[in-house]
């Protein structure tokens, strides 16, 4: 049992012109991740691109590791031309996960853009009424209608910056509007997506004074805390996102 | 078959080290390496004081390489001492520190405290030093000539090694340093480099400029060890780009006695006991008894 | 849209050249490349006398890059005068000669011949000078001056430019050049490097040491351009690496006026056509009415 | 019509374990080889490999062009992984081919291992009694049988030196053996294969006076004659193997 293996593709399929779903076959027996944590693929079987690119877990069970990820620059794209039988390295699980919300609380979840890919695991494990809050630019950047639809604990906002899905409006509004109306302070936020969404939620649960669990995102090279490469400022110093995150609590950041 | 080699009077297992900045203090790695296997195990570079480094972005992936401005985040040496050296004692394997100082008196505060507590200690003189106005120690001769003379001083038990910069005439440094006693050189450190987000026009480093590392530079590298090795006389640990166990042996027939991995460490979490099956795996395939008989067997008649 | 830029008194209707060496005399290349629609051609280094340069093999390919010791082989003089310049006169495009010497007299014979006759002159100085024993034109502060001074006095009407070895304080040469009145700088020129066949034990290149050129030194030229840029006042020519119009880009926002293609034209043919699209398609992007306005534009507040 | 062009992997079939025929469909027009010129294939879709590789032409029909070749390093194992509707860049013909015997003279053909590949395609073209001798170290070496046996002018000489397969020889001794019973001098030998059988072969038909064209292999950059990367020393100076080779006659050797 070792995090780093080696897994076959089983499929890669299309979400969108631009989202891919990838399916592995672990090769190895590997360990099992919590929501919120994520591995390092190898691209390239040559030399160029050199390292790996990190993935939030989206999915695993016994014969099937999944990731969900948007096209984006060199190593996306190579990922993107896999084919069913080709052979992926793959190391993880990496990194702390998302604590599951306390016996008491509701879980309020915020997901920008490609932040689902590391919320949805989570919003499947949370077996409690929970309301996700989805925001992306266009009605096309909305991914897992159905999926999310049949989640029978979860209860779905979309909003789309241009309207032309769900409420026209970032996600900021409608998660202001719930705190507002929800004066139970036994709410868990969590959120992941875009740095300046995570700030304004962040700023947000300061001022209803809840707790909240943020998923950052930063450049990678070891993914084990050795190389320093991906550290962010936190209240307490710097802190490396491959190992004392990449989920953050409210308090720490 | 024996693969043992000495940097002077340290002796290893194997040629196989770890590059200073790369591994941690040894402890992250340890679940994909057995560090009792390893020859040495070289932990990020220490300062006195713990320090905070750059701000982020701090990496960016460039062709066949990376660059890197961690800008000296360390523990500071106090808790290197009380946290890190005691998990690395549990292992059979060497301890080198790499150090770092701001001033003349860092270094040879850091050789004093450190000196028979570890078994080498790498002096890392690209490191700006504030008091000469940012210029770096392994720039002006006369500065590298002086921290060497007052570190040597205070190194009595520990194997010294200088850790040379790629940025400056290499002969002529190792020149230096070896005329100052000291014990073995490595090299080599980053490259300067950057690079620019042209969508956003700003660098993508925060400090702007960072060391290019990986098998980019590896031919750069593999040359500056043979120039070394033509030069001095004291061993040469040699390292930049190394992936394989053939680019390992590659630096050995350059000059190198011992090689370092660093790069190399993101690309496999088991790069090193990799390199040290390629290593073996060649020296079979050849039958060489002793790997002390490659080093430096380039065969050239120039 | 502008993309004509002027490399002092040297117009270009685009930023893109070729870098000497990589693009033969313009005329290998002109199969898969309109040679009406590069800013200048840079030829093949030329000597006074024509030469051999290095026994095979010359080449060898590296992680993201390759090596080569070509070893200034070239048709001399006066068979390029009479054979490969008219040639190139067909075209509509400027002429850039690059120079070799092993003397200062050679370098400076080669001004006087070639002045007037072509739109610049590059005088490349990582020769080695024989007179002085070998060391090179581009490693000594003083010879590097002499040789500029002159030059500097046959050049009177072509463009000068001083290319710039990576291998020395690039701030610090690029002033002298400035102080001596050379009219543009461009770097970088490769970077020693060497290669050994561990199987053979001998080096991959009949010479030992080879230049790295290719994508893997990209970071390390933009550093030199950006440091260059920030030192002096005449125009860079920048160079290594650049595969992409994204790599000329990012070269330009670190300060280069033009740029020049080198290893590229090996793995594309079309290689200069391509960036010179690739450079057109940003500007579009953003909207960039004048290529010079982006000179320099790095943004940093460093 | 262009000498760069794409080309979709028709099939990668193994002629043995290390011996690799990769058939390919040009996408353009493209122009028509001679025997004995080569072309420039990219391997990586990304910078590593960086260069592209030499290979010789060794069938050429409208819609399919062919190479044969042995896994060595890298590259051929990139291109050895090739599968149908792949696409790669290709770029040429180059060099110089080998020139057809004159109308009286006969042809006596010498391949040393792969040299079959670039000689292959010439010994369809000779539609008159031609000599093949063609050696190689041992049995699994020897290709291309059943071809060789089908072309109906081509009297084929095998050779290996464990005697595998065929005489247990080098090429030479057949070869010296054939040119002192021939006293007719009007014979033109062609030959590819290492340096040290070019060698031994051109040392050969110097001491019969006899007319030779060898096919060389330097390390290329360019193939266009531009970098001065692949020259080889000559009677006249060096000369360029992409340009003026690589296949040079035994006087200019
Ligand atoms: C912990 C973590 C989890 C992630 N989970 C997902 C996910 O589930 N789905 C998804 O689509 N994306 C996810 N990302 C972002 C993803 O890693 C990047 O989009 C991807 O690395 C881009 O690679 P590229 O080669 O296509 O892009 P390029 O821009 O060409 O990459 C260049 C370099 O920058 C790095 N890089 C680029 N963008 C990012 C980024 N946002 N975060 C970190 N490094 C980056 C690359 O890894 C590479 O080293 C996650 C990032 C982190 C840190
Ligand atoms: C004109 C010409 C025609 C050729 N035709 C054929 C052919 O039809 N079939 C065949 O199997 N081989 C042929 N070769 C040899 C073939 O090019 C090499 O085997 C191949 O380049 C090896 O690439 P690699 O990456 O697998 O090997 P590596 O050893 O990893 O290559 C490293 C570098 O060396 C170069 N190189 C290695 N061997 C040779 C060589 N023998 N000649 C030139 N460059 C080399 C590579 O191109 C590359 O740049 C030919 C070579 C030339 C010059
Ligand atoms: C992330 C990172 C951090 C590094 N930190 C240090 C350091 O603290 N001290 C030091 O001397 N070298 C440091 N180096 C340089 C390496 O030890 C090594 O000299 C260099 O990376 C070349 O080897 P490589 O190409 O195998 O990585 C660092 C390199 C990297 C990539
Ligand atoms: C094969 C080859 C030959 C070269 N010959 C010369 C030369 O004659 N004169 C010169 O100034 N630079 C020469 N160079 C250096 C290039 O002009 C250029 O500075 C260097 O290759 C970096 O650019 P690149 O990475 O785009 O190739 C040569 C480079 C290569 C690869
Ligand atoms: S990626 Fe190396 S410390 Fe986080
Ligand atoms: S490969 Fe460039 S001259 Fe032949």
């Amino acid at each position: 049992m070792s995090r780093h293996f080696r897994a076959e593709v089983l499929a890669r399929e299309s979400l969108t012109p631009r989202h891919v779903l990838l399916r592995l076959r672990p090769l190895e027996n590997s360990l099992t991740p919590v929501p919120g944590q994520f591995y390092l693929l190898r691209v390239s079987q040559t030399l160029d691109p050199l390292l790996r690119r990190p993935f939030s877990i989206f999915s695993f069970e016994k014969e099937e590791i999944s990731f969900l990820f948007i096209r984006k620059g060199r190593g996306t794209e190579i990922l993107s031309n896999l084919r069913p039988s080709d052979q992926i390295e793959v190391f993880g699980p990496l990194g702390r996960g998302y604590p599951l919300p306390e016996q008491e609380a509701t879980a309020l979840v915020v997901a920008g853009g490609m932040g689902i890919a590391s919320l949805f695991p989570l919003l499947k494990a949370i077996r409690k009424d929970t309301v996700l809050i989805y925001g992306a630019k266009t009605k096309s950047d909305i991914l897992l209608k159905e999926q999310l639809n049949s989640l029978e604990y979860v209860k779905t906002i979309i909003c789309t910056e241009d309207g032309t899905e769900g409420i026209k409006a970032t996600v900021l509004e409608p998660l202001d509007d719930l705190l507002q109306r929800h004066t139970d302070k036994n709410i868990t936020v969590y959120a992941c997506g875009p740095d300046g969404m995570i700030n304004a939620v962040k700023r947000m649960i300061d001022h209803y004074s809840l707790k909240g669990f943020f998923s950052l995102e930063e450049r990678m090279a070891c993914g084990l805390g050795a190389c320093l490469g991906c550290v962010r400022k936190t209240q307490k110093g710097m802190k490396r996102v491959c190992r004392e995150g990449p989920v953050f609590s409210g308090e720490e950041l | 078959m024996n693969l043992s080699v000495r940097i002077s009077s340290m002796k290893m297992k194997n040629p196989v080290m770890t590059a200073s900045g790369t591994f941690g203090y040894g402890e992250e790695y340890s679940e994909f390496v057995d560090l009792n296997s390893l020859g040495a195990v070289v932990v990020k570079g220490i300062s006195l004081k713990p320090r905070e480094g750059n701000p982020p972005p701090r990496i960016w992936e460039t062709p066949c390489g990376m660059l890197n401005s961690i800008g000296l985040q360390n523990v500071g040496l106090e808790e290197f001492l009380k946290f890190k050296l005691p998990f690395l004692r549990q292992f059979d394997t060497n301890v080198v520190v790499n150090i770092l100082g701001e001033t003349l008196e860092e270094y040879v505060q850091l050789c004093e405290a450190l000196d028979k507590v570890v078994e080498a200690i790498e002096l890392n003189l690209s490191c700006p030093n504030v008091k000469k106005g940012g210029i770096l120690f392994s720039e002006d001769p006369e500065i590298f000539k002086k921290v060497i003379e007052e570190s040597r001083k205070k190194i009595k038990h520990s194997v010294m090694i200088v850790k040379l910069s790629p940025m400056s005439d290499v002969k002529k440094f190792a020149k230096i340093a070896e005329q100052e006693g000291v014990d073995a050189l490595s090299l080599i450190n980053t490259i300067p480099a950057m690079a620019i987000d042209i969508h956003t026009r700003r660098p993508r480093l925060s400090n702007l400029v960072g060391g290019l590392s990986g098998p980019a530079i590896r031919p750069v590298g593999v040359k500056m060890v043979w120039d070394v090795f033509s030069t001095v006389g004291i061993p040469v640990i040699g390292m930049g780009g190394i992936i394989t166990g053939e680019d390992a042996i590659e630096y050995i027939l350059a000059g190198a006695t011992a090689i370092a991995v660093g790069t190399a460490n993101f690309v496999y979490p088991d790069a090193t006991i990799r390199i040290l099956n390629g290593i073996e795996k060649y020296m079979r395939l050849y039958n060489i008894e002793d790997i002390n008989s490659l080093v430096g067997g380039l065969i050239w008649e120039g």
